[in-house]
């Protein structure tokens, strides 16, 4: 019955999205699409977390994701934001698919040191990618939907509608997963791998799926940022970009599949609220920010919406 | 009766330790079995090979006429030899309810029934009926209903050693080896768990190995008992004759008395 | 012949730059197991202490020589002005959290330190090269090179040594491996293991600083300096196997030999070379070279 | 809780920005957004010594204390404010910022950026938002090349032009050159210099040997291994377009193992270094300003003006980011100011603006300024090299050569690396 409360969840802010989208300003809308992206890396994230593991080179997806959108658009000619984010899926998840045989093997640290590895290489490839633009990027041609362009006014609009519908369909898959007992088992490998195994199921199996979903949502996430900035360059793989996943997700919490675009959002309103308040001094802001939640909600922002979980 | 475990000629040496020698036992269907010996005499490592998580460097175990020495611990399970721990292997965040409902997971997907697209509560394989319910029955059965929502972390240590236990049900195994059911757990309470473990695990029909220092426990539950001494069997009977071998009074039950004295003295301390 | 004399001796002094920098996070993490992101900062507040006392010492026309002494005491007194704040002040009270959770915070305090540091020196650059060219040089083959790096190498070698030292050899020591192996434990036997961390914390992070102002002299101390040096000093200390000290210096030199090959024989992949290393030992050796084998469960 | 109630109070303080800074004044001030480095390594090499001239014209701007042609108060009699933003993120979020700055701020202009990437992706979104946005600093030629735009200008002229300008310079100032090495950060800025360098100096010096090109990680910070090559290759001449920290801890390192006195240094942007490290950077290095600008700067009463003043308010002569900022307000001042007349008199549009700084002619402090290129949203300028030369510990400059626009720039329609793998045919 969880499950149910989360889609009735899902579904009131899809359809808050969708409605009250023209009513926002342009550059909120702005904000909330680029948090929705963002928000499907922290959702990658926090599958991983589940299971005890934290990945710091998230962002090797989100750029992959976010390249492949790009390479479609500047190789192929291809603007179709929705195109975009099934390549930007499907590429991760291949790539994920792949490197997860190596990956399902570590644990603790080392997995989340080895993630970061792999993505910092992507990144000295990309820089040194002349047909990628190197370090200065490429731009990606203006996102259409089924083909059409739409018009300038509305485009922030619909670009919002059509990333909302891929995110939400992307969670409810993904909270179906986490219903089934191969995605029941991560709190299960996140306590006591002996048992798992004793139990007769493959740790390792678990997680490859895991890495590869995560994949998957991180590309769709890339893939939605790139034809929303409009822009791509190898920073998306640069460490400190993980770094700021990990941060939303801590500061989202694990609870809930919401809480990520949630907590995405509010990254997104702090960023913007520190760069005004204090243009010279944002950073402390963000820091002092991060502190206070992990001190005052340990549970992460969630824990403001949601009861706590008895036992 | 039919054999459905038989293990033939095992040994394992762990650098300079014996861990086993020349170790042969079939094990009946149905039948119960004591594993006894003093710490170190090679009950727990006969166990890991048989569930798979250490090889022997030679000989060979076969279940129901199938060689599965090479087998990895979980294909093991997945045939139907589980097993619990001397130390309880518990999921410490999940409620007791949850611990059962992870396993029963396991067995549904395992079965193919619990995949992504599968809907609707199905039968747990062997259990006949969903898993809520195989659940509730299991820790029924285990008189665990009252910790149903408790966390595992929160247990009381002979709670943990049950529900442990129970785990190991929802598979619903041919084979089960209980490593030292009962330690951490008082004298007194002793004898209840293993009434209640037993008649646990005959309702649901399984051949038993269980490895017990208490020797009163023994000749109470085991139907049969095998000595280890030094990594070798050193008694293969029925308890009434294997607990008044000589040998084994030596280098067994005597160590066990002192154990148990030493125990005592501990706990009065 | 003469090329590869150039390639190792530029590797080493890397490595020993690399390893003064790095040996304080695998220190850290050993003794704490906290992946300490304010390392980074430590490192640039060593730098920007040492441009500032070094740099009043020299203009003051005080005997040149000693600024060295002047650099190394930078180190000591940003290090105790931060390090127990921090650890005293908010660590300690989370050690309870996750490991990520704690490297999270050390990521919110690097972040505020950036502005601090901003705050207290401002973004102009700070120069202070005379440490730098007072011992001279030395030739190797054909080549120059400052004597000061021999400096670096020394630090490295000392506090390399030193540590070993105080780890295997003092009574100190046994009692900070009896925390290392059990916390718990060693609170049970009376070891005041708050104290050990606090000391670990500190000692820790002054290497870092150590390294940021033995560097001041050879750049120009900026904002942002700091930021780079953390996932470098991961990638060696990973390498090596987190945790492990001679780890940190195997991993070191690793890095800084293959670095210098990379830019003698092939400049174009220096760019991700480290990374590429890093995940190839972890790849082979997925907990390090140096790692501690993984305990038997049942 | 305490956690939210912050959040709560800094969102209101965001959003109650926009309304404040409507003050009631006549006629309506107009609003520039100014995006630069405030922190990171770009902050104290470029980001606030622009930041610095940009508070400073401007302030003065409004006073109406500068010199003819600039002499009327602010942009056309009204006011200028600010809103400044640090350059230092990621690019999505100097994306987002942008449109912060654009439709919450609702800034008239904005003016800014330093960092290619940022200029290439900010430029489409200035086209979105219908909003003049004129980049001051960044060198990449890609902007106009790959792209044309109506809203988008660039006051100051390319990497081109500094590498096409260094190349010539080190012919006519080595007549007997035999080799070359370069030394460059593993970036776009860093590789493109290179090899628009690397190019034009194998047409003008045909048998060049090229040694070795050396690519540190940007910010790497340690360049002992790369000294040691150089010193190996013996190059007559090292190029380097290094900037900030790494080319000032480049010549630090290289002072004293003398690798700028064994072979001639090309630092094409070391004008941003030579007062600070005046004493390590050994007499006959090539510096240049990316343009005539801080020493290079002509002789001339605008001139004259910024430099006295920005030497009373900060202490320290302007170096070629402060030029660039200046130049960058006082060109669409002019703009502006020619809108507003073609206007009526009345506040010119957005539109109005760009068509008259479209293919404009205005003089900064660093001379005269074309918007030539790019379909007359690019600058084109003269550009000068000299040597430095140590003079009493005074850090000067000798045999200074200037060399036309035209000379430096590719023609209107080219682009740079194809001019000059072209052999520079206009």
């Amino acid at each position: 019955m969880r499950s149910d409360r989360t889609l009735l969840i899902l579904g009131i802010v899809l359809l808050a999205v969708v409605g009250a989208g023209p009513l926002l300003p342009q550059w909120a809308m702005f904000i909330v699409t680029i948090a929705i992206a963002k928000g499907l890396v922290a959702l990658a994230l926090m599958l991983q977390l589940r299971a005890g593991l934290v990945s710091f080179g998230q962002a090797l997806y989100y750029c992959i994701g976010a390249y492949s959108a790009g390479s479609l658009g500047r190789f192929f000619g291809i603007s179709d934001m929705l195109l975009q984010m099934l390549t930007g899926c499907f590429m991760a998840a291949l790539i994920a698919y792949v490197l997860g045989f190596l990956l399902a093997r570590y644990r603790g640290i080392f997995y989340g040191l080895l993630s970061l590895a792999l993505s910092m290489i992507l990144y000295g490839l990309l820089v040194k990618s002349k047909a990628l633009g190197s370090t200065d990027g490429i731009n990606i041609l203006p996102s259409t939907v089924f083909g059409i362009r739409p018009d300038q006014e509305y485009v922030r609009h619909i670009v919002l509608v059509a990333g909302c519908a891929v995110a939400f369909l992307a969670t409810l898959l993904v909270n179906r997963y986490l219903n089934t007992p191969l995605g029941q088992l991560a709190a299960a490998i996140k306590d006591n791998e002996i048992r798992v195994e004793y139990m007769g199921a493959s740790v390792r199996d678990a997680i490859h799926v895991k890495y590869v979903i995560a994949a998957a949502l991180s590309g769709i996430g890339g893939a939605l940022a790139a034809t929303t900035v409009g822009h791509i360059d190898p920073d998306m793989a640069y460490w400190t970009t993980s770094g700021e996943f990990i941060f939303i997700t801590i500061l989202a919490g694990t609870r809930s599949v919401v809480a990520p675009f949630l907590g995405a959002l509010i990254f997104g309103i702090i960023h913007t609220v520190a760069f005004d308040i204090s243009p010279n001094t944002w950073q402390m802001t963000l820091g002092i920010a991060l502190l206070l939640v992990i001190v005052f909600l340990p549970d992460g922002l969630w824990s403001l919406f949601a009861r706590r979980k008895v036992g | 009766m039919a054999i459905v475990l038989d293990a033939r000629d095992l040994n394992k040496r762990f650098g300079a330790v014996t861990a086993a020698m020349n170790v042969n036992a079939a094990i009946e269907q149905d039948t119960v079995v004591g594993l006894i010996g003093t710490n170190g005499a090679g009950k727990t490592t006969f166990i890991n090979m048989i569930t798979g998580y250490i090889k022997p460097d030679t000989g060979s175990i076969e279940f129901r006429g199938r060689d599965i020495t090479a087998l990895s611990p979980r294909e093991i399970t997945r045939i139907g030899i589980c097993r619990s721990f001397q130390v309880p292997q518990l999921y410490s965040s999940l409620s007791v309810f949850e611990n059962m409902m992870v396993g029963l997971g396991v067995v549904l997907r395992n079965a193919g029934l619990g995949g992504y697209f599968s809907r609707g509560r199905p039968n747990v394989p062997g259990h006949d009926a969903p898993a809520e319910t195989v659940a509730e029955r299991i820790l029924q059965r285990f008189g665990l209903s009252d910790y149903r929502n408790k966390n595992a972390q929160v247990l009381p240590g002979g709670v943990r050693k049950l529900l442990d236990i129970a785990l190991t049900m929802v598979a619903k195994p041919a084979i089960l080896l209980l490593d030292e059911p009962t330690s951490g757990v008082s004298a007194e309470e002793k004898f209840g768990m293993m009434e209640m473990v037993m008649a646990a695990v005959k309702a649901e029909g399984a051949t038993v190995l269980f490895v017990e220092h208490d020797m009163e426990v023994v000749s109470r539950f085991a139907e049969r008992v095998l000595a280890f001494y030094d990594g070798r069997i050193i008694a293969d009977a029925a308890p009434e004759i294997a607990l008044s071998d000589p040998e084994v009074k030596r280098y067994v039950v005597g160590g066990e008395l002192r154990r148990m004295d030493e125990r005592e003295g501990m706990a009065n301390a | 012949m003469e090329e590869i004399l150039t390639v190792i001796v530029d590797g080493i002094i890397y490595s020993a730059w690399l390893f003064v920098a790095a040996v304080g996070l695998t220190l850290i993490y050993g003794v704490m197991k906290i992946v300490n992101l304010t390392h980074g900062s430590f490192y640039a507040l060593g730098a920007y202490a040492a441009a500032s006392f070094t740099g009043a010492w020299i203009a003051r026309g005080y005997p040149p020589m000693l600024s060295y002494a002047v650099l190394l005491g930078s180190a000591v007194i940003i290090t105790l002005v931060f390090a127990p704040l921090i650890e005293r002040g908010i660590l300690r009270f989370m050690y309870a959290k996750d490991e990520v959770v704690i490297m999270l915070i050390t990521y919110a305090l690097f972040l505020i330190l950036e502005d601090v540091i901003k705050l207290v020196w401002g973004v102009d650059p700070y120069f202070i090269a005379e440490p730098y060219g007072l011992l001279g040089s030395f030739e190797v083959g054909e080549l120059t090179y400052p004597t000061y790096n021999l400096i670096l190498v020394g630090i490295a070698v000392v506090s390399g040594g030193g540590l070993t030292l105080l780890l295997q050899g003092t009574r100190i020591g046994k009692l900070l491996r009896t925390v290392i192996h059990d916390p718990e434990v060693s609170r049970a036997m009376g070891i005041n293991v708050d104290r050990f961390y606090l000391i670990t914390f500190t000692f820790g992070s002054f290497l870092a600083a150590l390294g940021g102002a033995f560097t001041a002299p050879t750049v120009s101390v900026v904002p942002g300096l700091g930021v780079e040096i953390i996932v470098l000093s991961f990638a060696v200390i990973v390498i090596g196997g987190m945790g492990s000290l001679p780890g940190a210096a195997l991993g070191a030199v690793i890095v800084g030999l293959v670095r210098s090959a990379a830019i003698h024989y092939a400049p174009a992949v220096e760019l991700f070379v480290i990374y590429f290393v890093m995940a190839l030992v972890l790849a082979f050796r997925p907990r390090g070279l140096f790692s501690l084998a993984e305990p038997r469960k049942i | 809780m305490r956690g939210l109630s912050k959040l709560a109070t800094a969102v209101v303080a965001a959003f109650a920005v926009a309304p404040i800074s409507v003050l009631a004044q006549d006629p309506a001030p107009v609003k520039i957004g100014v995006v630069t480095f405030l922190s990171g390594p770009g902050a104290s090499p470029f980001g606030v010594p622009a930041r610095n001239a940009a508070e400073l014209v401007i302030e003065l701007l409004n006073a109406g204390k500068a010199p003819a042609p600039y002499a009327t108060k602010g942009y056309g009699g009204a006011q200028i404010q600010t809103v400044i933003i640090d350059e230092n993120t990621s690019t999505t979020i100097q994306v987002t910022e942008y449109r912060n700055l654009v439709q919450r701020h609702n800034v008239d202009l904005v003016i800014g950026y330093i960092s290619s990437g940022n200029c290439i992706a900010v430029a489409p979104v200035a086209e979105e938002l219908k909003k003049l946005t004129n980049f001051f600093d960044c060198g990449t030629p890609r902007i106009f090349e790959d792209a044309s735009y109506k809203y988008v200008f660039r006051t100051s002229p390319t990497s081109t032009m500094d590498s096409v300008g260094a190349a010539l310079y080190v012919k006519d100032a080595k007549p007997k050159l035999k080799s070359i090495a370069g030394l460059n950060q593993n970036y776009a800025w860093g590789t493109d210099s290179w090899e628009e360098f690397e190019t034009a100096i194998k047409h003008f010096v045909p048998n060049i040997e090229v040694k070795t090109s050396q690519m540190p990680k940007l910010f790497a910070g340690q360049y002992n291994a790369e000294i040691s090559t150089l010193l190996g290759a013996k190059a007559d001449v090292i190029h380097s377009s290094f900037w900030d920290g790494d080319l000032e801890a480049l010549i630090l390192q290289a002072a004293p193992r003398g690798l700028l006195k064994k072979s001639t240094g090309v630092l094409t942007t070391g004008e941003t270094a030579m007062w600070k490290l005046t004493s390590h950077i050994p007499d006959g290095t090539v510096l240049g300003a990316r343009g005539p600008f801080g020493p290079y700067a002509p002789k001339n009463e605008l001139n004259s003006w910024f430099d006295k003043e920005f030497r009373d308010r900060y202490q320290v002569p302007p170096t070629y980011p402060s030029y660039q900022m200046a130049q960058a307000i006082l060109g669409v001042k002019t703009a502006w100011e020619k809108a507003q007349a073609a206007n009526g008199g009345k506040r010119p549009s957005n539109e109005q603006v760009a068509a008259a700084l479209e293919n404009s002619t205005f003089e900064g402090p660093g001379g005269t300024v074309k918007m030539a290129n790019g379909k007359g949203h690019q600058a084109i300028m003269e550009t000068v090299y000299g040597m430095s030369k140590v003079v009493g510990g005074k850090m000067t400059v000798t045999n200074v050569k200037r060399y036309p626009a035209e000379k430096v720039n590719p023609p209107e329609g080219v682009k740079g690396i194809d001019w000059i793998k072209g052999g520079f045919k206009n």
